[in-house]
């Protein structure tokens, strides 16, 4: 069991679950500080290096917070 | 061009299954070099495309299948197929006219969004058999310097 | 069981995909009334079976080809598909001995990962033909409770 938790450790497995809303609010503000920083919008992958989640993660924590499916369609009635 | 990574979806004609496929898309599309607001306008683009497919082609019919395949090409080059094997389109040039709707309850702004936020919008569809969207935009430096 | 939902994917054999399949499975899992802890042990146990395909089964070729087929059944139980093409296991119930591993700088507790978060496990592989990993998991009420 030692070993066990020791590899998960090592290769950051199984981490602190964060919640999608937690990724997505930190993301955003790493954003909005490389746009301060480099006067330019970065990319996800820059965003994904400054907080040490992968980019997919951010995407789909980002997405989890949004409104559902489209902004300008209704999709059912 | 050169295919640098690939990956091909089916998944069943669920309402919920619009907004998983649009995270998955953006999160494959993630790979290539570009920024937050490029992946919420490539989500929106597969939202209709996949609405589409779902309530056009299939008339809200949850037993059907909706197959997306996306392409890395070159390192800067997206392209993404929605396809479905629904009732078709009968007149694709009249379908992809902005406010056009078969539906009075829809804005009809589906294919136009499509065509504004990509570079390539190509529709093929038979009545009966299906309907095939195939989108594609080009990420490179350059290119988003032109727009700047 | 009565299958609720269904989604199948197909994607090369390239690494950075690892991260990718994990994200989508565990974004299809969420449909179901799970916890965050839950989530990450999905992503983990599906980390695990496709960089085997990947690392064991194709010798990290990127130009091969990994299949994974999520199920929602029932309204909680989630079935989970990896599938390979590639060299196959000789033995597998060798294979699946915890801290069994072919490469001497490996650990070799995938499948004992797999087994321990997994209810069910059931591995089928065909040397030169290729593997496939299921992998199952209920999450009623009452079966959580019985982990409390
Ligand atoms: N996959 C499809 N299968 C069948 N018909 C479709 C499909 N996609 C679009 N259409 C037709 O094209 C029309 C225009 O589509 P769109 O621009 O997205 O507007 P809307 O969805 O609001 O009607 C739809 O009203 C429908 O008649
Ligand atoms: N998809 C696969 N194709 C071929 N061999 C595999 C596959 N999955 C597992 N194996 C074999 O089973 C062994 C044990 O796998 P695992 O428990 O994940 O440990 P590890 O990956 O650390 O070696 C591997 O070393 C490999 O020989
Ligand atoms: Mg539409
Ligand atoms: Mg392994």
């Amino acid at each position: 069991i030692g070993e066990i938790r020791r590899y998960l450790r090592d290769n950051n497995a199984v981490r602190v679950s964060r919640s999608l809303r937690d990724i997505a609010y930190k993301a955003l503000q790493v954003r909005e500080k490389l746009i301060g920083d480099n006067a330019s919008e970065p990319t996800i992958a820059q965003i994904a290096e400054e907080l040490q989640i992968p980019r997919e993660e951010i995407v789909f924590a980002l997405d989890a917070i949004q409104e559902p499916v489209s902004l300008f369609e209704p999709i059912y009635n | 061009m050169n295919v640098k990574n690939y990956v091909r979806f089916e998944f069943q004609s669920l309402p919920e299954n619009i907004s998983f496929a649009r995270s998955c898309v953006a999160a494959f599309a993630a790979q290539l070099d570009c920024t937050l607001d490029d992946i919420e306008e490539i989500k929106l683009v597969v939202s209709e495309a996949v609405s589409n497919s779902i309530i056009h082609g299939y008339a809200s019919n949850p037993h059907e299948k909706v197959v997306i395949a996306v392409s890395i090409m070159d390192d800067d080059t997206l392209e993404i197929i929605v396809e479905d094997y629904g009732v078709g389109i009968e007149d694709v040039e009249k379908a992809m006219e902005p406010t056009y709707s078969t539906d009075p309850s829809r804005m009809g702004l589906g294919f136009t969004f499509m065509k504004s936020f990509m570079d390539e919008l190509e529709v093929v569809s038979k009545p009966g058999k299906g309907t095939t969207v195939k989108l594609k935009r080009n990420f490179a430096v350059a290119n988003k310097e032109a727009y700047a």
